[in-house]
């Protein structure tokens, strides 16, 4: 048997985490020091953590913002799971999110003409309440495919389906500079002040505490980047080389990079309106084309065909793939559907992939 | 009269129109022994004219106890706390720094000696404080490490090219552009931070006298060179001597010993007298007739006096 | 011995394993003629086991020559300035602030004594700041009106809520829930501005005795009454008297007057005594045989002394 | 002879404010205390800025940012000038633009688990360099027609057609509460702090200099809004009266108001991205349809009629009206064009009137 070339976008398939997924998130927690910074590398707090995603996908309450969702991505050529990807749904949920916020203030003396722009660093917590993004994984052999397109982007989709469980404003975090060691620059300037401990161990500390912690030890007045060491300074909203591919997926979605970034390593936190994201702005709604006639389905009559993102519209059996459709089919081709689990009357979301998306996803191969 | 010091006194025109209180005095205690002339002043009303700036240094103490973590921060906070406070000037004159220890205390002692009659006569005024700052220390080639740490980021300038465009009050032209929020100090380097309130060597003695005097330091810096600011409540500087209204009478030729070192202070000529004398059992100083001929003392007239 | 006046100290177990050079002593002065019994603590270490907070009044200085504006502002600041200081706890003690002026001083004044020996004892200490916080200015039914205007808007509890709901140190509890951003004092009602660093009616008397003893107020308030911190760097109160050790003898019978009052300070049995003495002219402290039998005196021994 | 109604579109025009139009500015600027807060009453002063404006009309150099452009509108029917808007290139030009920002600051200690959420004002230039929207008067016989719309709206399209000269955020100053003597809370209880004079006395001086001097006054650090007296919280973001026309007209279009206030009088101020604002997000180019066949023009093939905003795209003949366009129309109706005085060739940018506008526009006649 020889199986599809792995840029074939009909090899995978986005869905919600189930308990046997577990072997397979705690290989991606132990084989990503750094890539994923929201994934614990211990299998009881995995464990717990997939059945708190699973209870958020399954319950029909109304959401507290305490939910997490996590995704994984199957090979379905392969028959297995080699990558995932989450949504917190409310940063900061029953405390603060903290941050710290670029920005200049000027200082002058008018009198003499003299003024000067100092970038400072604020302590804020702007981002309290916005969904954030978290737990991407992808396994090295599928980095260059359109895997990693699938897997970040369909977490838009979702929040798009469902918007009532989530904030208007989507944020995410990449892991900023540190070598293997923990050694962060940022952190030996500034975190180390108020935390006698090294990186790792306080990011620990952090993850279990959603950080709010922070506020008692850390002051309130801004921190003026230029009294820094300048290794700290160059790291403020630079990227750990293994957050490339993520990060700039979301980059290519349309988020913002400039405002805020991390308050342990100063890595930076992307930001966006749900709304003005590639995927969710451009996305549309068709229906199964089946029981139609066939010439509903035909080429001529939808447009030009293209990658798009489609995902289904049902919570606990979501189902995010690529497929081709054409671009002003007015239903989704049945094949596609089917693979979806698309139910009648039923509405999936399709969004066609950028021209970024797919260069990139494509480059290598 | 050997031992006897004299130190003339000059009230100089209030400068400050904002506050006619604000005293202005000029020390002078004589070249002598081979001694050079040395100088001091007392300026009320800092910083009334015009804004005069330094560097507080406060704590923030903050405890995690869940995390077992107990936190001390200093934060250095530009600000005017010294407005309208009384400053000893000239501390920083080359001859005051290489003066004999002796000689400097016993100017200080005089100053303070005035500064408790100044807050006698005006005890609206105790509730001012009296401050004097010391060069700090800086690095073999004459820069100050604290200045390139901090200053030098925000003003953009060497103190060498700030006074050359600016002037004398260059520190305080610049001190706007400076960091207006709280900075703290464990963010700076290490060579920076080391130098926060550390006098330079050669105003060690000087600060040491100051110290004796009460005029303590650890609040305040300045904000080019982190030089230590010492300072002292008045009302706590009043309190430190025996100092009093006294009247005079001339020391018997045969008084006994032991005799012990008195000033005394003649408002009207401008004088201030160190001579040694001894308290008489009805409360009158009596000093050498000398001496009270230099003071001008009329008979039950009352002088501001206090051991030395 | 009629006017031997002797305060029994007591130094108590340092309850702060963070800095076990905390001094902490407790000052009893007994009851006598109908007044009585009286106390005052030194404890050392302020804030080092949990923080303690206190504002501290800043001065913002600015001018905008070409408006003609010149503006002074005071910051109210939360901080924790005084942390590691001495503290003269029991101020707010019903006894002493209702005691005669005459039984306030002589208290206090032993406690700057003891607080000069231990500044002699280890001169690293010289740089502490020793200070005593007041009751503020309340209103007729026992409210503050700073806090009203400002903490009440942060912790959304009055202070008997709190007292309540945490306990003793509610008010450090609740710091961190106070502005951590200083806060204008102009911004505040003119009923609150008017009470900051303003003392309660009844502690007016021992606010007084404090700035006698050199311990100045305006630098630092309490957060919930905004009552003075009155406040000295301990080098000044060593400057302050004619403190030294001084060995003892008898005074002689014959002793012609006059005498003058004179502390002496036993550590090894705890008591501080104030007798009718006078210094010989080999330097030597003479007191009457009861005095020198009450501090356990031996020949040749010094024990550290001031005039009282 | 009959007049056409007030609520005609066609009787309105928009365009650069000429020499001539400087005493209708003067009564403009006279006659309106609160409504424009940057108008000089002042002859001379008027005079000059008048100048300023048609140098940036004309000049073809490239904008520095210190420009300022004064439009006027005319009531053809009459033959007179009705109203007034303005555009300042770039806030703060040569220094900074002082704007209180809103923030939430949480304070807590967490092992009691208490915690509190306190507003500020923080002291911010975020605004500098953004275009600002000014000058807005129109004459109150005009107020309740489509007069206002027009010349509101159309500064937008003319910072979209030259976009090189502008700044992609634009902002709007509007008054906030004060009375007919200048007693205004927020002042009073803020500002009096700093300047020792009354508020319209301060904001004459402030008008004079950008307000950039505040930075030697005002203390860095944020305002308790919770410590001010009760007049004076209520009166942050809160309108002066007189500004509920012209501020609903920048709702309308999609400006945000909830995040900075003006440091004087805490009046709203409004900002957006260029591109999101309607006017400017549904405007389409079309040419004049002279010399096109008479079919092409026709109604059936162009759609549904449309009332729209129409501009040419000429920089110093800068024209602005409304006007009916199809839906699906390829081109401008001749008459429309030649009343913006389009070009062949050139292209007029149209955008269709919100609902809402026209709801506003007509409520009233």
């Amino acid at each position: 048997m020889t199986l599809p070339a792995l840029d074939d976008p009909a090899r995978y398939l986005m869905r919600p985490a189930r308990s046997d997924d577990l072997d397979a998130l705690e290989r991606f927690a132990v084989a990503s020091a750094h890539g994923i910074t929201t994934l614990p590398a211990d299998r009881a707090a995995l464990a717990d953590r997939l059945a708190r995603s699973q209870h958020a996908f399954a319950s029909a309450d109304d959401a507290s913002g305490e939910e997490i969702y996590l995704f994984v991505l199957e090979d379905l050529a392969l028959g297995r799971v080699v990558g995932t990807s989450g949504i917190t749904a409310s940063a900061g949920f029953g405390g603060q999110f903290y941050a710290f916020r670029n920005e200049v203030i000027v200082h002058g003396n008018a009198a003499l003409g003299l003024s000067n722009r100092m970038h400072t660093l604020h302590l804020c917590h702007d981002l309290t309440g916005v969904t954030l993004l978290t737990s991407f994984y992808i396994e090295p052999a599928y980095e260059h495919t359109l895997a990693p397109q699938l897997l970040s982007r369909g977490r838009l989709l979702f929040i798009a389906e469902f918007v009532e469980r989530f904030s208007e404003r989507v944020a995410a975090e990449s892991p900023g500079l540190a070598d293997d060691t923990g050694h962060c620059p940022f952190w030996n300037a500034v975190g180390r002040q108020f935390f006698d401990m090294d990186y790792p161990v306080a990011e620990k500390l952090a993850g279990g505490r959603s950080k709010s912690f922070i506020a008692a030890l850390m002051p309130p007045a801004p921190i003026y980047v230029a009294v820094l060491p300048k290794a700290a300074q160059w790291a403020i909203g630079q990227l750990h080389p293994v957050a490339e591919l993520p990060f700039s997926i979301l980059q290519d979605e349309g988020f913002d990079a400039d405002t805020w970034v991390d308050v342990f390593d100063a890595g930076p936190i992307v930001e966006a309106r749900l709304a003005t994201l590639h995927s969710v702005a451009r996305a549309r709604h068709l229906s199964s084309a089946e029981g139609r006639h066939a010439g509903q389905e035909g080429e001529a009559a939808d447009g030009r065909p293209r990658l798009c993102l489609i995902s289904s519209p049902h919570r606990d059996r979501f189902r995010a793939m690529l497929g081709r459709v054409g671009e002003t089919a007015a239903h989704l081709p049945t094949a596609l559907a089917r693979q979806i689990d698309l139910g009648p009357g039923a509405l999936a979301r399709v969004a066609p992939m950028s021209l970024n998306a797919l260069t990139r996803g494509g480059r290598h191969d | 009269m050997t031992d006897t010091l004299l130190i003339n006194v000059r009230q100089e025109a209030a400068p400050n129109a904002l506050d006619p209180q604000a005293a202005s005095w000029h020390l002078q205690m004589p070249a002598g022994d081979g001694s050079p002339e040395l100088h001091l002043g007392l300026q009320g009303g800092t910083g009334l004219d015009r804004p005069r700036h330094w560097i507080h240094l406060g704590t923030r103490a903050h405890a995690a106890p869940e995390l077992g973590l107990h936190h001390r921060q200093t934060m250095l906070m530009l600000g005017s706390n010294l407005t309208g406070a009384i400053e000893l000037t000239g501390l920083a004159a080359p001859a005051l720094l290489a003066a004999e220890a002796e000689r400097q205390q016993a100017l200080l002692d005089a100053a303070v000696l005035l500064l408790g009659w100044m807050a006698h006569q005006q005890p609206a005024n105790l509730g001012l404080t009296v401050f004097g700052a010391l060069p700090g220390l800086r690095d073999e080639r004459g820069q100050s490490p604290f200045w390139a740490a901090l200053g030098q980021h925000f003003a953009g300038m060497t103190p060498a090219q700030a006074a050359q465009r600016l002037g004398a009050h260059w520190a305080d032209d610049l001190a706007p552009l400076l960091p207006r929020h709280p900075v703290m100090l464990s963010l700076l380097p290490a060579g920076a931070q080391a130098v926060v309130s550390q006098v330079a060597p050669a105003a060690s003695r000087l600060a040491q006298q100051l110290v004796m005097q009460g005029l303590a330091s650890g609040r305040h810096v300045d904000l080019v060179d982190a030089g230590p600011v010492h300072e002292a409540p008045l009302a706590s500087l009043l309190a430190r001597r025996g100092a009093a209204q006294r009247h005079l009478q001339a020391l018997p030729a045969e008084a006994a010993e032991p005799l012990s070192r008195w000033w005394c202070w003649a408002p009207a000529r401008g004088v201030l007298l160190r001579a040694e004398g001894r308290l008489a059992d009805d409360g009158r100083l009596q000093l050498p007739s000398g001496a009270l001929a230099t003071l001008g003392a009329q008979l039950d007239e009352a002088f501001w006096s206090a051991p030395g």
